[in-house]
C-alpha cells in the first residue's frame, strides 16, 4: 500500500530543513501556526532562513529571537491586540535581518506564479506606493497586448520548504483543514519540500467525510508529524484557541529566559507542562 | 478612560462612527485584531443595516449573524459561514471590488492631506527608527473599493498626521488624484477628535465635523498638515441611547473595543479582565445577537 | 431582510440577456448545463450571442443551430462518445459562425484577470502551438523582470452574462454545487450579469450545512430561477444523469423538428413530457 | 471487431497496453468521453499499479478506489472523492505537473513524425474541411509533464499520421526539440497497429512493437511519413490471461471502452446495448472492485 510519511518532529525538521532555506510557514497570525515546528528549529539551531508567511505572529519573532533568520517575507508581522512582536521590529531596526516588503497579494500572486511555472504575475494594486522603491524585484510595465494599462510585475516565490499544521491528516500526507486554508495549500503544492504538522491522524477513507476533504495533496508532502496541541500558543480551529496568556508571558520574558522554559526541552509533554499543563489545556480547549 | 460629560467614553463614540459609515447592502470586512471594527460592523447589523454581511478575514468566512465581539473565540464564525473562500481568494478575488459595496477600514500609522497611508516604518526604510507590523492587504485591495476606503485612528496627532508620509503603502489621493485601479478612495478618517473627509476637487484632508468637546486649534495642532476647514461647523452627532446601549450590553460588553484605544498598563489590565471573563465561559462561542 | 431576485426563467433571460452579449455558460460537457434557459433564449430569438463555455456539447450545438450565435469561446465542443456536435461543425465549416481558438488555460486564465482586473495572464503553455496564427488578442513577449523566459499573455474575459446550473440555491442568489465547481465561480463573480438556475431553492441558513457552501456568492447574482430537471438532457450530481437516449435523439432528428417537439412549448411539464415523461425521469434519477 | 484467432479484440489489447505505461506512483488523469483510458488505468490499478490515483476531470475529484467503468455514471466517482479542487485547479493548477508522475493519454485526430497534434481541424482553419471539437487542455498541459505525454488512437492511417498536421495544438519535438514548458515531450503511441515511440536523438516516431498479425508493410502504407524501423524486430506482448479476465469481468464488462473503436452502425448498436444496460441496473453506482 502507500507509504507512510509518519516521521518524528526531530527528523522532519532535521530531514527536510537546510540552512539559508526559503521557509513558507502556514496559518495566520495567532491561528494555525507550526510553532511546535519552530520550537524544534530552534534547538536545531538552523542557521540564515528566510520566512515566507502571509501574516506572521509569534512564530516569526521567535525565530529571529533565536538567530535562525536572515530574512522575513510577510505582508505583517505583529502580535495583535497584543503589542508587537520585538524581537522582528529590534532585528529590523538594528539591520541584522532582511526585509522583503510583502502585500497579501504579493505572497498570493508569488506562490500562483511559482504554481504555474510563470515567473511573474500582473496586478494593478501597489502601483502608487513606494514598494518598487525597495524591492527591486519588482517592476511596473506597459500591458504587452497594447491597451496601456501600467502593471505592477510580481516575481514567484518558490519555496524550499513549507511547514504547515493542520488539525487532521493521514499517514501517506493528506492533510485537512477546517476553517480557512489561507494560503496553506498553495504553499503544500508548491513547496519543494511540505512538513505537515497534524493534531489527529485519520485513515485515508476518513478524509472523504471530513469538509474540505484533502486540501493538501498528499502527492507533494514529505513528512507527517504528529503533535497535539503542537500549534500552541497559536490555535487550532475548531480543537482550541489561542493561549492569550501564554502570548503576553512570551512578551514580557527575556527570549533566553523564554528558551530556557519553553524551548530547550526534552519533549512535548514538558512543554505542556511548562505552559500550565492540564489547566492551560482546559483553558484552550473549544 | 471614563464616560465624559457627555455620558460615553471616546471608543464608543468612535465605534458609533464608524458603525454609521455602513450601508444596508456591504459586505464588511472584518479584519485581524480590529475589535473596534468588528464592534462598529456588528452594531451597524443591529440598527440601519440588517442586510449587511460579515466577511471575516481570520476564518474565510461570509457570516451572515452578528455575534458578541469576542477575543479568544473570534474564530467561532467559522461555525456559521455560508460561504468559504477558496485559498486564492484570500486576497484580491473575495468579491469584486469595483462593482460592490465593500467596506473595509484601516487604520494608519501615518497618513497626509492626501489620504496616503504608512504601515510600513517610522524613518528611512533602509534604517527605520520604527518597524511597524505591515500593512498587509492595503496596498492590494484599498484602491479598488468602489465605495472607496474608510480610515480611523483613536490617536490623532502631529506623528500620525504628517505632511509627508515616510513610505506610502496605501495610496491616497496622490498629487490630488484617485488611483489608476478604479476605486473611490479615501472617504473619511474617524479619529479621537474629529470626523474628517477629502474636499471634493483639491482631494484635501476637510474637517467635517468636530467631536463635542473638542476645540478647534486642539485640532489644528494635532495635525501636522493644514486641514480644509468650511466655514460653517459643524459638531459630531454623538451617540444615541439606543446606540449606546446595543454597544454596551450586546454588541462587546467586555469592550474589547477599547484594547485599540488603550496604551500600557491600562491596556494589560484590560487584556487581563477580557481573558479572565472569557475563560470561565462555559460556551466558548460567542453569543448569537437578536436583533 | 434581503431581497428575493426569484423570477420566472422567461423573466429572467429577456431581462438579462441582450442580443450581442458575451454569455459564459457553466457545466462541462453533459454536466450541470442550463439547458432550459438555453431553450429559452432560442425561443426569444436571442441574436449574435458570443458563447464562452470551459468544455461546450448539446447547448452550444443547440444555441447555434437557432441562429442565436455569432461567435464561439470554448476549449472543446462534442457530443462525448455519442459524436460530433454537427451544428456547430457545420457552422465552422460554412463560415457562419466565428471562433475564438481556446485552451482550457485561455479561457480559466482569462476569467482570473478580468477578476484581479489586469488584462492579461502570462502562460508558458500553448507557446509552440499555432494558437498565435488564429488569436491576434494573444501575445508572445518576454518576461518584463528580465528572466530571458518567454510568455504568452492570454486576455482577460469579461462575461456580460453568466448562466449557472447548480442544485441548491436561496432566493438571494446564493449558489450550492455538489461535486465539480469548473469556472461556475469564476464565471459567477465576473459577470456583469449572473443568472443562477437551480434545482430547488434552500433557506440561506440551509447553506451553512451544505457541502462546499455557497461557492456562487450572492452579491454577483442578478436572477435566480427555479428548473426543476432544468439541466435535462445534461446532468446534475447528485440528482440525475445525462439523458443518453435523448442525446442520440436530439442528434438523429431534424433540429427544425427538434425546435418543435421540444423547445417551442408553452411550459416545462410539456418539455419533459415530450422527453418521455415519467419514465424518462426515472431513467435519469440516480 | 471480433476477437481475432489471438482471442483478444484490439480494444482489449490497446487498453492493456495503455494500462501497462502506468506506473505505481502516478495520477492517473480521467478525461472527458475516454472509456478506453479509464478501462486502462483501472486495469493497471489492479495489476501491477496499486498506489495510482483517479484523478477524474469529470468530479474534479481525487480517488483513490478502482470502479467498475461506467457510461451513465460516470460523475458518481465524486462520492468517494478524498480530494476536491478549488475552481481554478481545474486547469493548470491540479499537482505540479514538473515534479510528479501524472499520466495523461491524449487521443489526436492528426499526429506528425515529431509528435505534434492536431484536434483543431483538418484544412486551413479559416475555412475548415472538418472542423473537430477542440484541443482541450492539450495546449496547456502536455509540455509541462515530468513524465512526458501519452498518445494513442485507435485508427492508424495516413489521415492519422501526417507529415505536417493543419494546426499544432499540442507541441512535440519540434523541429526535434523538447518544448520550452520543462515536459519530457510525447513518450509513446499506442494505435491499432502498433507500439510506437520517439528516437531518443533525433526525436523521430519509431516502431518499438508490432501487434501481433501486422505486417510491416501494413504499417508503413498507413503511416504518412517515414518511420524509424529498428533492425531487431520486437512483437507486442499480447494481453495475458489474467489482463483479459479482469477488463472483461471486472473493469468494463459492458465493453464501453469499445465505444472509442466502433464506428457507425456498430457503435450506435452498442451504445444502445449498454445504455439499456446501465438504466436496468437498481444501484445506479458503479461497483467498487476489490483488488
Amino acid at each position: 500500500m502507500l507509504q507512510s510519511k509518519l516521521l518524528s518532529l526531530e527528523e522532519a525538521i532535521s530531514t527536510y530543513i537546510d540552512d539559508g532555506d526559503l521557509v513558507g510557514i502556514g496559518g495566520l497570525s495567532f491561528w494555525r501556526k507550526p510553532i511546535a515546528a519552530c520550537r524544534e528549529i530552534v534547538r536545531q539551531g538552523k542557521k540564515k532562513l528566510s520566512i515566507c508567511t502571509f501574516v506572521g505572529g509569534i512564530e516569526i519573532d521567535m525565530l529571529i529571537a533565536a538567530g535562525c533568520v536572515s530574512e522575513v517575507r510577510s505582508s505583517f508581522v505583529g502580535m495583535e491586540v497584543f503589542g508587537m512582536a520585538s524581537n522582528y521590529r529590534k532585528a529590523i531596526q538594528q539591520g541584522t535581518i532582511k526585509v522583503s516588503e510583502e502585500s497579501e497579494a504579493s505572497i498570493a500572486l508569488g506562490l500562483k506564479a511559482s504554481y504555474l511555472k510563470v515567473p511573474f504575475m500582473p496586478l494593478k494594486g501597489i502601483i502608487g506606493t513606494d514598494f518598487n522603491k525597495v524591492r527591486k524585484d519588482i517592476k511596473q510595465f506597459d500591458d504587452p497586448l497594447g491597451s496601456g494599462t501600467q502593471l505592477m510585475a510580481l516575481p514567484k516565490i518558490d519555496l524550499d520548504v513549507a511547514i504547515l499544521h493542520v488539525p487532521y491528516a493521514d499517514e501517506y500526507g493528506n492533510g485537512n483543514i477546517t476553517g480557512a486554508v489561507w494560503l496553506d495549500s498553495d504553499m503544500a503544492k508548491t513547496a519543494k519540500k511540505t512538513i505537515i504538522i497534524c493534531e489527529k491522524i485519520v485513515e485515508l477513507e476518513d478524509m472523504i467525510h471530513l469538509p474540505g476533504k484533502a486540501q493538501l495533496p498528499m502527492q507533494t508532502t514529505k513528512a507527517l508529524v504528529k503533535v497535539p496541541f503542537g500549534a500552541h500558543p497559536s490555535s487550532v480551529y475548531p480543537l482550541y484557541t489561542f493561549d492569550a496568556l501564554h502570548i503576553q508571558n512570551y512578551m514580557k520574558m527575556d527570549f533566553q529566559d523564554y528558551k530556557k522554559d519553553f524551548i530547550n526541552l526534552n519533549n512535548h509533554a514538558q512543554y505542556l507542562d511548562n505552559a500550565g499543563g492540564s489547566q492551560m489545556i482546559l483553558n484552550i480547549l473549544l | 478612560m471614563k464616560e465624559d460629560s457627555k455620558g460615553y467614553t471616546i471608543d464608543e463614540l468612535m465605534a458609533v462612527l464608524m458603525a454609521r459609515e455602513v450601508n444596508n447592502n456591504d459586505v464588511m470586512i472584518v479584519g485581524v485584531a480590529t475589535p473596534m471594527v468588528w464592534s462598529a460592523f456588528t452594531l451597524a447589523k443591529l440598527t440601519h443595516a440588517p442586510n449587511a454581511i460579515f466577511h471575516y478575514i481570520m476564518g474565510n468566512t461570509f457570516v451572515f449573524e452578528p455575534r458578541q465581539v469576542s477575543l479568544l473565540y473570534h474564530e467561532m464564525n467559522t461555525k456559521n459561514a455560508y460561504r468559504f473562500q477558496d485559498s486564492g481568494e484570500c486576497t484580491l478575488e473575495s468579491l469584486p471590488s469595483d462593482r460592490l459595496t465593500t467596506i473595509e477600514f484601516f487604520r494608519p500609522a501615518q497618513i497626509d492631506q492626501y489620504g496616503n497611508t504608512n504601515n510600513i516604518c517610522i524613518g528611512d526604510w533602509n534604517k527605520p527608527k520604527i518597524r511597524l507590523p505591515g500593512c498587509a492587504g492595503i496596498a492590494d485591495f484599498s484602491m479598488f473599493y468602489s465605495r472607496g476606503s474608510f480610515l480611523y485612528t483613536p490617536r490623532h496627532d502631529k506623528k500620525r498626521f504628517v505632511p509627508k508620509v515616510d513610505f506610502i503603502s496605501g495610496v491616497g489621493f496622490k498629487d490630488g488624484k484617485r488611483s489608476i485601479c478604479g476605486g473611490r478612495g479615501p472617504q473619511s478618517i474617524i479619529t479621537n477628535l474629529a470626523y474628517l473627509d477629502f474636499e471634493g476637487k483639491s482631494k484635501r484632508m476637510r474637517l467635517s465635523s468636530l467631536h463635542p468637546n473638542v476645540d478647534i486649534e486642539k485640532l489644528k495642532e494635532s495635525t501636522g498638515f493644514e486641514l480644509v476647514i468650511p466655514n460653517k461647523k459643524k459638531e459630531t452627532k454623538p451617540p444615541t441611547e439606543k446606540e449606546l446601549k446595543l454597544l454596551r450590553t450586546k454588541v462587546d460588553p467586555l469592550s474589547i473595543r477599547k484594547l485599540e484605544v488603550l496604551t500600557g498598563k491600562e491596556r494589560e489590565e484590560l487584556l487581563r479582565v477580557i481573558v479572565n471573563e472569557e475563560l470561565s465561559m462555559k460556551k466558548r462561542i460567542p453569543n448569537l445577537i437578536s436583533p
